[in-house]
């Protein structure tokens, strides 16, 4: 494929805009931009084929199953497209008088209350852009309590070792130790080594449930109390949600502040890496630390509030990823609160029926009954041929099929990680069930074509040792 | 009520009789019985297409689309052409993952590749991350990039006060001090840098700054190098097809708000945040980046890279948290750039400058007084106050014009392509009128 | 001025000296030099993307979109569902030549095949082409299908005028005699038909008819195969998920316009004519047809078949002249009826049978008599006229609804699933109020 | 490929509608359809796969190099079909009372008088939805003017042999006898010849010009007066207008009836097989046979007139393919008077420049200078080696590119007919060239490879007789 940068430069421009109308003014030399700018000037054809063909080299959840665990890669519904798209939302700007965005108040109002009532929270903010913004924000939130409270002391968030990477660098981020906290054979946080770590420098525990081996942490009620008793909050990583959203809330499980990924568990599409959104929702006590502006309604119209003494500021400019929040609640309301606990439902039937139909071929590295995704562990077949989780995942490539995650969780060797969410049809399923057992049988049989694999994608297995150790990462011309 | 479940009742009970369980709640047994929901969450009924299309459409109704607009201060009223908006709706960029298995996503790969390429032509740096959340936060993280010894952090009073906001709240979090640099004149007290640049980390500054200026960002940055100093600039990339490159300006680090490449306002996001470095700080560049390399076969390949500086593997020692950032908002800007190409682009720049330009002078005709006259700027600008905004502000929204931005010491203007002549003479006849 | 011609002067200049030629024009040197146009067509200049928004949005601006519709008479206001609008979009799809080449052109050839079927499924005939123009084009095309030796065409003064326009003009043309068989009590007269039956090729009527009438077509089928004539059907394809299908009562042929599938009103068109036929006549059918067969693997395939009946094989002797034919639109059928399904489909035949009557009902007590009050109808009907027409379209014009088509006899209404409970309430009033 | 009806059905709608706000009404049971109605019921996330699937394979122009000879495969604009997306033009009523709808109005009005001053025609008609359905409207304008004239003997509508198959079935739906007029070896129609065909019987005479191997008709001056003399009519098949527009008018030439390709001169999108537009535009002496309505403005408001005696009347539904006229207006105001010529001009240059980059290896069936099309003849290499036209085209295939016209037109043996559009680039055309000639070797070098080809695409050669043998047109349950 050609890069834009490759196209024979034409000298000409596609006739946007239509001719100065206005006189023209001096531009001082001072100002000027003295190197010459090298973009490409190509023809609007050649613009929509070059498009085309990248489109065509990029995998999307219409291509078909796309198990990534820890990613909730759901449909993305039409219409919360389409609605993100009306004028009405995407035509305004930031700073118009709040009188004439009243309808865009309320999307946002309505949103916080629904994801209020869905975690079990009192409060929210959708200024945060994407999970790991979200974190960053919820930590903020813990840490301005404790120091609003002249807790100085407390300088270490507690993570456990399966966390996601996010969660110890969110917390280094904001100025804290990063505390490993050790995980049992179950797949579950090791309590009794949990409670050799909380102390008196415990600011919080950041914790995903279900974790991050889709196993839910069935100790949740006594880490809470645990945490709590030693003066730490308890901060709830929502990437996780779907398989329990409508069935179990994190503020009924005694979390304090959580994130949301809308682009996960409320069906917005990814955008091959966002934009996301990452809602933070807190209890009471922790209301006053959200970023400005907090909505707030007043006699049935709306109103930003910038005013709010102990607030952590801003975390990004505006009011988050505004369009996102569109697809959320367009999705939220569809749903409603049945169809909600169907989808937590749905996510977890799926999953357990995939983990099942091939537990007696590939090692689940947790036997049990899974929520929404399960891990399996090439450990074994990596001892006995050499063959890796990587060889797994690129022959999968050779059938049209995105593969799992691959090797993670950390704490799990040579894992995949299977999350089919809920809206795969049984067929989907069972198709994807005959490839993993055929792949098995290829991989085993052909340790080393497996190796090589793929060998039917538009390019096969990359060097990306080369690309780290002499970094080209720009057009040079 | 919707769902988007494709199982039937049968299929489900099916796939439950294969897991030897009779209900569905039996998948659930881990969660302690006392904290699960009885019932239902208090939420409205599931809504048909239909009626959630009336719901949300009616909230967009509620929302006024003004015909013209002069307010610009960090998100743009720009022209988007309709093969951006094509190639950006296209349902295989919209539904992707972050491309983790490079041998099936090399479309993506090359477009943030390509992104890549322009925010470093556009700004003359070495090296662009892949995006990140917006503006503000690409401010910030430019901010941690400078502050690995030093934690003094001097940032410019005449910012964006949402770039301050964000790097104020980074900076606190990570223990680093910010010192802000007073507004004197409209511009950055270069007096008041001299004094503070001792241990300082770095400088932020933006290109134009809030008040719509070009600053004198060369004599800054000689001060700063001076010093050991990093200089990070905030700049509007529109006004790079014309003015000095950060790079040509001494610049270690350029950032900004990608928005006015082809993205709408929005209301805020969103939009798309770039960072940009000299070759010396390519490593510290928090987020994803990608290069080129080959595959097996020795044909070019494009994949994520220099993941030694990202969270999933360094975990707490990350240069960042951040994970998912603006993918589809950094294609916006590379389908946006294809369709201008440095013609377009120089051509849109001059006609953003020249109109903004020709409606200051007109507005000091209609007996608005420029804040700032000595000042050079691109396309924004602050007026003195009319005698009275409010009133001002009303007669224009009567006319589809969404007036200038209300600041404490004036009003201020943005001008972009979208504004005519006439509708400039429209202005001025109100202003006239009412100012 | 736009243009979309990618090469610069320098490259068009290198391909004329490749050519060996000084300039452009000669190659135009075959065209008599008195004809040639001297200068310039007289077109304004060229405009920018930007100009030409403004353009045509102005005029799409002029027209008034009406909240709610309740005008039929052959084009129908059905929701469209976000997915159907977005599968219909995509770039291959909508720029794509007819599939010549099958074995990069399944997509395209599937999509048509899955069309026929739908098609066939709907009315239950055996075959159905690919598409023809529009609703009245097939009828007049389904005419010509039975006209081989017989030349007299029966058809019911019940049709749609334009169905019925577009038959003469047909028929005219090939030198077909057009008999037509006069309403009576707002259907088809029974006696007159039988009268006419000697050596008729065809009887042509609608289902519903154009008064909102289900006529008694198994009646009609009898008298006419007795006769050895083809019984001829125009359908609502939305009324056949509730409807006995026109193989049921007894048709040879059934067609009709597609537009209800999934198509906005689009002032008319592009819509979608469907052409079905029992067995015997398939081969009669004009146009194209998509069939299933196998590539040299065995792989299932299809493609373009039964071409000897096309203009390009047959020439003058072809069953048709058409070509191009309304490809994209049947993709559009097939979208809608995947969305919608057989049970959506049902469920909303029935909401549009239901909310018809509703409003019959509800309009009667509000005062308007029903024309033809013991005939079954499915969403459309007639009312007697109010007092004063005008005054009542008006009326509901200005609450932003489109009334029901004002003809001689009265106000033919239509009322879909778009209409809700309370604006037929609304309605009612104003007709209280006004009728 | 799966078909829509072989996905599982589930036994569930998505939920587009709401639930019925009014009473239930009876069914009478003699209206009720008796079979059931199988459609499939299936998820929305199966159906946009499925749909992404069909697309994926399906070529279009944003694929590359689509050089079908007759179908002016140019760039489709998308500003073009954004107009054309306007809710004030998709949500009208085509019966709404005129008032309401005065921009539809104004924008067939100026496509109308747009398309006058190109063709050089006195009016025109936007009715008819293709380039046949043109024909077969514009012949019946000449059949409606020698009856008005009295003129019955008329019978017969000259065509030559290279005519496209549209034009004598046109001809003959018209109820003329098609004579078909022989054509010099220059590609020309043979005026000699031509003189003894034309006669008292003569109706008229159909032409395109530039014809259809490529050719400006030299001779159309004497042709259109040989034609007139004899009391015809001229009769203009503008799908290969694109090369002349600007430069030359089929009004100025001779001809009295002209219809237009929208979807092809006017860079209206094919669809996959329309919908395309096929405006007919005439002289003043056959006005008022044009079908109604007819637009008509007055004191700056327009209205239609439906009261015309000598009207052929309707050759369909209300006003023809509105939406497509709507991208046609669109285009020919981008363009504007210069911008049409410059197409034009580029289109000739395009494919001139193939077509001599091409001569020393491929036989041309006439070596002079083209318009916007040329025409490859391998009869030689058919002979020699047994290769035919169809073998080169599937070559093709196996290289990702867009085969030209095969077999058409009739009278140059195996035949090829390329038409590259001014939308191309050189750079795409030397891409071209090379794989032509590339091509050329390949399929010379093994021929047995060749008429198996192509080998790389989804599906190999179809079997086209099987299908037409034994028709399967529906899925069967
Ligand atoms: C468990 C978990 N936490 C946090 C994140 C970070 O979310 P984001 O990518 O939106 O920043 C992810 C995303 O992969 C995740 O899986
Ligand atoms: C020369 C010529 N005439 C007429 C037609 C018929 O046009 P349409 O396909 O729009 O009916 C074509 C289209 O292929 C053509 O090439």
């Amino acid at each position: 494929m050609k890069l834009l940068f490759e196209y024979p430069d034409h000298g000409k421009t596609l006739s946007i805009l239509p001719e100065l109308d206005t006189p023209m003014a001096e531009i001082p030399d001072v100002i000027r931009r003295k190197s010459p700018l090298r973009l490409p000037n190509i023809s609007e054809n050649e613009l929509s084929r070059h498009f085309a063909e990248l489109e065509s080299q990029t995998f999307g959840v219409c291509d078909g199953f796309y198990p990534l665990g820890s990613c909730t890669m759901k449909y993305n519904p039409k219409i919360n497209d389409e609605m993100a798209s009306l004028k009405g939302f995407t035509d305004i700007h930031p700073l118009q008088p709040v009188s004439t965005v009243q309808g865009a108040l309320e999307m946002m109002y309505t949103l916080e209350r629904s994801l209020c009532e869905i975690t079990g929270m009192d409060d929210i903010t959708l200024q945060p852009a994407a999970g790991a913004h979200g974190e960053f924000t919820g930590i903020l939130l813990i840490k301005a309590y404790h120091e609003k409270n002249g807790d100085t002391d407390r300088t270490e968030i507690i993570v456990p070792v399966s966390a996601h990477g996010t969660n110890p660098a969110t917390a280094a981020m904001a100025g804290y130790k990063a505390v490993n906290a050790p995980v049992r054979d179950d797949g579950c946080v090791d309590l009794e080594a949990l409670k050799k770590l909380v102390g008196p420098k415990t600011a919080g525990l950041m914790l995903t449930n279900p974790n991050t081996v889709g196993l839910f942490e069935k100790d949740i009620l006594e880490i809470s109390k645990l945490i709590h008793d030693a003066g730490g909050l308890l901060y709830y990583d929502g990437a996780n949600l779907n398989p329990v959203m409508g069935i179990v809330r994190p503020g009924d499980m005694g979390f304090d502040v959580v994130h949301l990924n809308l682009h996960k568990t409320f069906s917005t599409p990814h955008g091959g890496g966002g934009p996301g959104s990452g809602p933070v929702g807190c209890k009471k006590l922790l209301s006053e630390f959200l970023p400005v502006p907090r909505i707030v309604k007043k006699d049935g119209s709306y109103d930003f509030d910038f005013d709010k003494e102990y607030s952590i500021g801003k975390v990004r400019s505006f009011y988050g990823n505004f369009l996102v929040n569109v697809k959320a609640l367009s999705y939220i309301l569809t749903l409603g609160a049945k169809g909600i606990r169907e989808a937590a439902e749905g996510s977890v039937i799926n999953a357990n029926y995939m983990r099942k139909s091939l537990d007696d071929l590939y090692d689940m590295a947790y036997p049990d009954i899974c929520m929404h995704e399960f891990v399996m562990t090439l450990e074994r077949q990596k001892k006995e041929k050499g063959v890796s989780a990587m060889d797994f995942a690129k022959t999968m490539l050779d059938y049209r099929m995105h593969p799992p995650t691959m090797y993670f969780p950390l704490c799990v060797k040579e894992a995949l990680m299977v999350e089919p969410t809920e809206t795969e049809s049984k067929q989907s399923l069972d198709e994807a069930i005959a490839v993993y057992r055929k792949i098995y049988e290829d991989v085993m049989a052909d340790p080393e074509y497996a190796a090589k694999a793929p060998h039917k994608t538009p390019i096969t297995r990359v060097d990306e040792v080369g690309a780290a150790r002499n970094p080209r990462l720009r057009f040079e011309f | 009520m919707g769902s988007y479940i494709p199982n039937s009742k049968q299929e489900t009970e099916e796939m439950l009789r294969f897991l030897g369980l009779n209900h569905v709640d039996e998948l659930f047994e881990s969660i302690p019985e006392s904290v699960k929901i009885k019932g239902l969450l208090n939420l409205p009924e599931g809504k048909s297409e239909m009626e959630l299309r009336c719901v949300m459409g009616g909230m967009a109704e509620k929302n006024t689309v003004f015909k013209t607009v002069l307010r610009g201060a960090g998100v743009y009223n720009h022209y988007i052409p309709s093969i951006v908006k094509s190639i950006v709706s296209k349902e295989r960029f919209i539904t992707a993952y972050t491309p983790y298995q490079p041998e099936i996503s090399q479309g993506i790969l090359q477009a943030i590749f390509e992104y890549q390429s322009i925010i470093c032509e556009l700004t003359h740096m070495d090296a662009s991350n892949a995006s990140v959340y917006d503006g503000a936060s690409a401010a910030a993280e430019a901010v941690a990039m400078c502050t690995d010894r030093r934690k003094k952090v001097l940032v410019s009073e005449t910012a964006k006060p949402d770039s301050i906001a964000a790097i104020k709240t980074y900076s606190k979090a990570a223990g680093r001090q910010v010192v802000m640099i007073p507004s004197k004149n409209g511009v950055s007290d270069i007096d008041a840098l001299s004094e503070n640049l001792q241990d300082a980390a770095c400088f932020y500054v933006e290109m134009p700054n809030f008040n719509g200026i070009i600053e004198d960002y060369e004599a800054y940055s000689s001060l700063l190098h001076e010093a050991g100093a990093k200089h990070i600039m905030g700049v509007n990339p529109i006004s790079l097809a014309l003015l000095k490159t950060p790079d040509e300006l001494g610049a270690d680090i350029a950032v900004g708000e990608g928005q006015p490449l082809g993205m709408g306002m929005n209301f805020g996001g969103p939009h798309v945040g770039f960072m940009a470095a000299k070759s010396d700080m390519v490593r510290k560049l928090p987020g994803r980046i990608v290069g080129e390399t080959t595959d097996r076969n020795g044909k070019r390949a494009y994949v994520l890279t220099l993941q030694a500086r990202e969270q999933h593997i360094r975990r707490e020692k990350a240069s960042s948290n951040i994970c998912s950032n603006q993918a589809l908002c950094a294609l916006t800007a590379v389908a946006y750039v294809g369709a201008m190409g440095s013609l377009g682009l120089t051509e849109l720049a001059r006609q953003c400058y020249y109109k903004a330009h020709y409606a200051a002078r007109e507005l000091e005709k209609a007996g608005l007084e420029m804040l700032y006259p000595e000042k050079p700027f691109f396309h924004e600008f602050i007026t003195k106050a009319p005698r009275d905004t409010d009133k001002l502000m009303e007669a224009l929204a009567q006319e589809g014009i969404l007036g200038g931005l209300p600041m404490e010491e004036g009003i201020l203007w943005c001008f972009t392509e979208m504004v005519s002549k006439q509708e400039i003479g429209k202005l001025c006849a109100i202003v006239r009128k009412v100012g």
